[in-house]
């Protein structure tokens, strides 16, 4: 009955906050919707024992790379936005994606696999969803995706620093001739 | 135990729990400005009761009776969130901290003194730390004021700069110990100081030590304490983030941060300093309760974190993040590597 | 009592808003935001994938898809992955920002045919 | 304790060695002192050239590796040579690119090998999971590439455009892993296939998985709904990193299409009713759309990006043919697309005029005139792009054709030969304006340095042996097919 609770108190927060990235008109409100958006899915992720992946969902996204967006918005001094202005190529995508929705829907509600009620795995170990059973997968079985991984952030690093650095003003004025107009800085 | 006894007893010891804390969060100030007047040769506070010992009383008095301003160009939801945020943070955090080991009243255990034991105890305080980190930001920035808004940012960047070296600075002993559970990591440590993960022999002594300091540093900046107060420098921000703050607003703030630095104090004492355990095995120390030697060393970081205030300047904006990315950060990957390493020779040699 | 269809049922909604809000904002940052809800739509899936069982297994046994993959490891892997994304994207951001001191998708309009 | 996994290191080690190689030249880049872009250049090239000697001397095993998330088979080790091959003549074009334009030619040159392993990793995806990571390491380091250029307002809107279409692609790209991670209950693709087989086949979650990949990864390649990045970042970006979206990144995504429509060991007989379809019609308006959009631009990389758009068309035809005929033309084709795509803006980057680069079509009025050599190797190029006799074009497109006329696609192959010709108008008006223009006004072409010569002459090389002689693929294309 507390599960019950606790799954539509989450659902409602996701979807209320959800709705909220992509309906505030000021960037900040829509960042921090997003940030509760997390915080509820990381209570349905408790609420399905994946209690490691909650906690590290809340201090990833909403600790390190939320406050980042939320840096860079307040850097960047964004004021309001335009309001949405509902343009013909527009509403044809809000069709558009209503209507995949509700096919999306149709679909899940018609697949024989997934009962409405289907009660959780009973086989399931008490370790199910702890750090311990995720390390030891990712340590053993998915070690290949995981040195991966390290290898996509090192990239993911290098190319965040080179982009966003100021150029340089000897890397641009020293070359030989520039192929395009300079830059406005 | 049925579950309504099981919920009384998590009750009782809700309520134990946030009252002491509560009543030293509220002396606490108090003995910060006792302390820092004894530093700087001059007596403190000293006219409400005797030795100004009344002197918190008088303060939240005031605090309530002020008048609450919320300035016209404010962020008006934000604005309220941000303090309550901090507060909530800094309270949650108190949730998981393994006060004391079971404790038995009028032949009734209680379980440990301790709200709730989390599996993933250290992942949960991070997760809280890290939220609270939106307070003083959403305070900054709701105020609708240049000063609060760098503030704010600041203190964003601060606190994220240090959750690194904090959070590799746990990775140590989490290694060590192989469990995410306070309880556990605090069992890991009986039987004397010696054994504690400061000097803990496991890994002959150095990454420990290495470890706390880590920890202790990232936590003074954490806490946005001296050295590591940029967030309010009154001389350069007026007051930071809290500019625009006043009356109870104000007080949560106020109460946040002393509660932040009890917590950051429980957490170095249940890594590095052995919990709740006696320093020595023997007679007359295993006497006490252990929420007393909790508490002891509790006090004794609280006293350090007053120290520090009283003795060091503050730092420059630019040496902070140098300090935080360029000293701290490798120094806490490294001291990973070395624990690794002294880890594995002692479980080659059987030590 | 809350089954699987009622994660995917919510993860499906969240992945539509998701994408409703890449169609209709012009702020490249929400935009960003909004592929971060469509990818947490996903994580919420997989989590929940992983947590009920399959109920049609023909010849393969329920061992074999328990032994085939863990999800939890998946989601793990694509906070990783997305995070790393944000970072580059906020970069190329600002890198647009400086520029053209501008961040809606419809002023950035130099490249056309 | 943790029980470690066996490490095959032998199945990977052509990645492991461009990642080796790029923290290497990380490594180089970062001395104090500071290095001549030769050096980085060269040390690239040296590690890109092991690899493929690695790749090289790799034998097929048809079965899984690394507790099932590799394949190492021969379609892998077949595409692992192209990338490499690929990484290599785009490291030679970037080396003359660098010289003219303010790029940070260090972190290029690992962000290029980077990229490279990305798509090295999705060849030999045997997981979800893996080909995932793999998709988004070549992204991230492409979105970077392709805004390297500070000094070019339009390198930077093209790194955005890029940016935002690529993760909204990997929204749905990750959507439909995790429908197909429910529908099966695992990420392991043979075990997707055989829980298929088993008769998971036609379940809505299975379909609607499968469309949002093919979704997600028609972005990746700019099938034609998906398509409306391609012009816009192609004309941005610093043209090297342009030449590696459209021949690299192409390459990659027909990889993960392979690896996800085809299922390692499974043909994919279970679906391809449904597939065949959807593609079918995905690779009509591909080629039509794109044949059509290539016709009115005047802008070269604007033009190369449709027709990079078309051949997308033609390529998928295979995924409709669905046989193995069309498997190999896939392949063969694939190989014939990098060399004349990497050959066509090897020659755009060689060809400068007072040193700035000559991106408009009229810009190259009288090449022929001063360099020779250049624009017949640029005609080459052309018109094995159009698909003339003895060029690999022809053979990839008669092959592909053969391939959609054997499954009696009459339609569709009609409309690939009918696009092909029309494609004809607009890649000989390149040779029209190269042969009997005169040159523009005081317009003098710069000397076409060494590096661009070598990277167009290889490139030129490979167009034409293959056109001549394709039985020197066919014969390893039938031996690397054979366990499928």
């Amino acid at each position: 009955m507390a599960a019950t609770l606790f799954f539509w108190l989450c659902a409602f927060l996701a979807f209320f906050f959800g709705l909220g990235v992509i309906v505030a008109r000021n960037p900040m409100h829509s960042a921090l919707s997003l940030v509760m958006t997390f915080v509820a899915s990381a209570g349905l992720f408790l609420l399905l024992h994946a209690e490691f992946l909650a906690w590290i969902l809340i201090i990833v996204y909403s600790g390190a790379v939320m406050v980042l967006m939320i840096f860079v918005i307040s850097l960047l001094n964004l004021q309001r936005d335009e309001p949405i202005e509902f343009t013909a190529a527009r509403r044809w995508g809000v069709a558009f994606v209503v209507v995949f929705a509700a096919a999306l829907l149709i679909y899940l509600f018609r697949d024989a696999s997934v009962g409405f009620t289907y009660p959780p795995k009973p086989a399931i170990s008490a370790e199910w969803g702890s750090a311990k059973a995720i390390a030891t997968d990712l340590f053993t079985r998915y070690l290949l995706p995981f040195e991966l991984a390290s290898v996509l952030l090192t990239a993911a690093v290098i190319g965040a620093v080179v982009i966003a650095r100021k150029p340089d003003p000897n890397e641009i004025n020293g070359m030989e001739s520039t192929g395009e107009e300079p830059s406005n800085q | 135990m049925t579950e309504l006894s099981l919920a009384i007893y998590a009750a009782v010891r809700i309520g134990v729990i946030f009252s002491a804390v509560m009543t030293v969060v509220a002396f606490l100030p108090w003995i910060e400005r006792k302390l820092i007047g004894r530093f700087q040769q001059r007596f403190g506070p000293y006219r409400v009761g005797p030795h100004g010992i009344l002197q918190p009383i008088a303060d939240s008095i005031k605090l309530v009776f002020k008048e609450d301003i919320i300035p016209n160009n404010a962020d008006r939801v934000l604005f309220v969130l941000a303090p309550t945020l901090a507060l909530i943070t800094a309270v949650m955090n108190l949730a998981v901290i393994p006060f004391g080991p079971t404790f038995e009243l009028f032949g009734i255990s209680f379980g440990a003194v301790q709200v709730a034991d989390v599996n993933v105890g250290i992942l949960y305080i991070f997760g809280f730390a890290s939220l609270g980190v939106y307070s003083l930001f959403l305070a900054g920035w709701s105020s609708g004021n240049k000063y609060s808004l760098l503030g704010g940012l600041r203190s964003s960047a601060q606190m994220f700069s240090y959750e690194l070296s904090l959070g590799l600075s746990v990775v140590t002993v989490l290694m060590a110990v192989g469990d995410f559970k306070l309880s556990e990591i605090v069992l890991s440590q009986e039987g004397g100081f010696w054994n504690w993960w400061i000097v803990s022999p496991k890994w002959f002594v150095i990454p420990g030590l290495l470890g706390f300091f880590l920890l202790l540093v990232s936590a003074f900046a954490e806490t946005n304490r001296l050295p590591f107060d940029l967030p309010e420098a009154e001389t350069e921000l007026v007051a930071g983030y809290h500019t625009e703050y006043s009356s109870m607003k104000f007080a949560m703030f106020f109460m946040a941060e002393y509660i932040n630095m009890i917590v950051a104090s429980s957490i170095v004492t249940t890594l590095f300093l052995g919990g709740w355990h006696a320093p020595l095995p023997y007679e007359p120390f295993v006497l006490a309760p252990g929420w007393m030697w909790f508490a002891a060393k509790v006090f004794v970081l609280l006293f350090l974190f007053i120290w520090v205030r009283a003795t060091l300047p503050r730092f420059r904006y630019d040496q902070l993040m140098n300090f935080g990315w360029k000293f701290m950060l490798p120094l806490a990957l490294f001291n990973i590597f070395l624990a690794a390493c002294c880890l594995l020779l002692a479980d080659r040699f059987a030590l | 009592m809350i089954g699987l269809n009622h994660y995917l049922l919510l993860s499906g909604v969240l992945f539509c808003l998701g994408v409703l809000g890449v169609i209709l904002r012009r702020n490249v940052l929400i935009i960003l935001m909004s592929v971060e809800l469509m990818l947490n739509a996903a994580n919420i899936a997989i989590a929940a994938f992983s947590r009920y069982p399959l109920f049609n297994a023909g010849t393969l046994t329920q061992e074999d898809y328990m032994t085939a993959g863990n999800g939890l490891v998946f989601v793990f892997l694509i906070l990783t992955v997305s995070a790393a994304e944000v970072g580059v994207g906020l970069a190329v951001v600002i890198n647009l920002y400086r520029q053209r001191s501008t961040v809606n998708i419809e002023e950035v309009n130099l490249l056309q045919g | 304790m943790i029980d470690f996994p066996e490490i095959s290191w032998a199945s990977i080690a052509p990645q492991t060695v461009i990642l080796i190689t790029a923290l290497t030249v990380l490594a180089i880049d970062l001395l104090p002192r500071k290095i001549e872009r030769i050096n980085i250049t060269l040390t690239a090239l040296l590690g890109v050239v092991i690899a493929l000697i690695f790749a090289r001397n790799l034998t097929p095993a048809y079965e899984t590796d690394f507790s099932g998330m590799i394949y190492r088979d021969g379609v892998s080790i077949y595409l692992d040579q192209l990338l490499l091959a690929g990484t290599a003549l785009i490291l030679l074009m970037s080396h003359r690119y660098a010289q003219f334009h303010p790029i940070a030619y260090g972190e290029y040159t690992v962000l290029l090998l980077f990229a490279s392993l990305g798509m090295m990793t999705i060849s030999i995806s045997a997981d979800l999971i893996t080909l995932f990571i793999g998709v988004e390491l070549l992204s991230l380091s492409l979105y970077v590439m392709s805004g390297m250029d500070k000094s070019s307002l339009s390198s930077g809107e093209a790194s955005v455009k890029y940016f935002l279409l690529g993760a909204f692609s990997t929204g749905f790209l990750v959507y439909g892993m995790a429908l197909l991670f429910g529908a099966c209950r695992t990420s392991n693709l043979v075990l997707i296939g055989s829980a298929i087989l088993d008769g998971g086949a036609g379940t809505p979650l299975l379909i609607l998985g499968f469309a949002l990949v093919l979704v997600g990864l028609g972005f990746k390649i700019s099938l034609v709904p998906f398509h409306m990045w391609a012009p816009d970042v192609y004309q941005g970006a610093p043209t090297p990193v342009t030449a590696w979206i459209a021949a690299g990144s192409k390459i990659a995504g027909f990889a993960a299409l392979l690896r996800i429509f085809s299922l390692p060991g499974i043909s994919f007989e279970p679906f391809g009713g449904y597939w065949a379809q959807a593609i079918w019609w995905l690779s009509m308006l591909t080629m039509i759309i794109g044949n059509a959009g290539a016709l009115v631009q005047n802008d070269i990389k604007r033009m190369l990006a449709y027709s990079s758009i078309a051949h997308g068309g033609y390529l998928s035809m295979a995924f409709t043919a669905n046989n193995t005929v069309g498997l190999q033309a896939l392949l063969f084709y694939l190989a014939a697309y990098l060399f004349m795509t990497l050959g066509a803006f090897a020659v755009v980057i060689a060809v400068r005029r007072n040193g700035r680069e000559c991106l408009s079509i009229p810009d190259l009025a009288g090449l022929a005139r001063q360099h020779p050599g250049v624009a017949g190797l640029m005609a080459v190029f052309l018109f094995s792009l159009a698909g003339m006799p003895f060029t690999a074009g022809f053979v990839g497109k008669l092959w592909l054709f053969g391939a959609a006329i054997q499954e009696k696609y009459y339609l569709l192959a009609a409309v690939g030969i009918l696009t092909t010709l029309l494609s004809f108008y607009y890649y000989l008006r390149i040779i029209v304006f190269m042969y009997m223009h005169e040159p523009q006004k005081d317009a003098v072409f710069d000397a076409v340095p060494a590096s661009g010569r070598i990277a167009a002459g290889l490139a030129a090389a490979g167009v034409l042996a293959l056109g001549v002689y394709p039985n020197l693929l066919w014969k390893v294309l039938a031996a690397h097919t054979n366990g499928l």
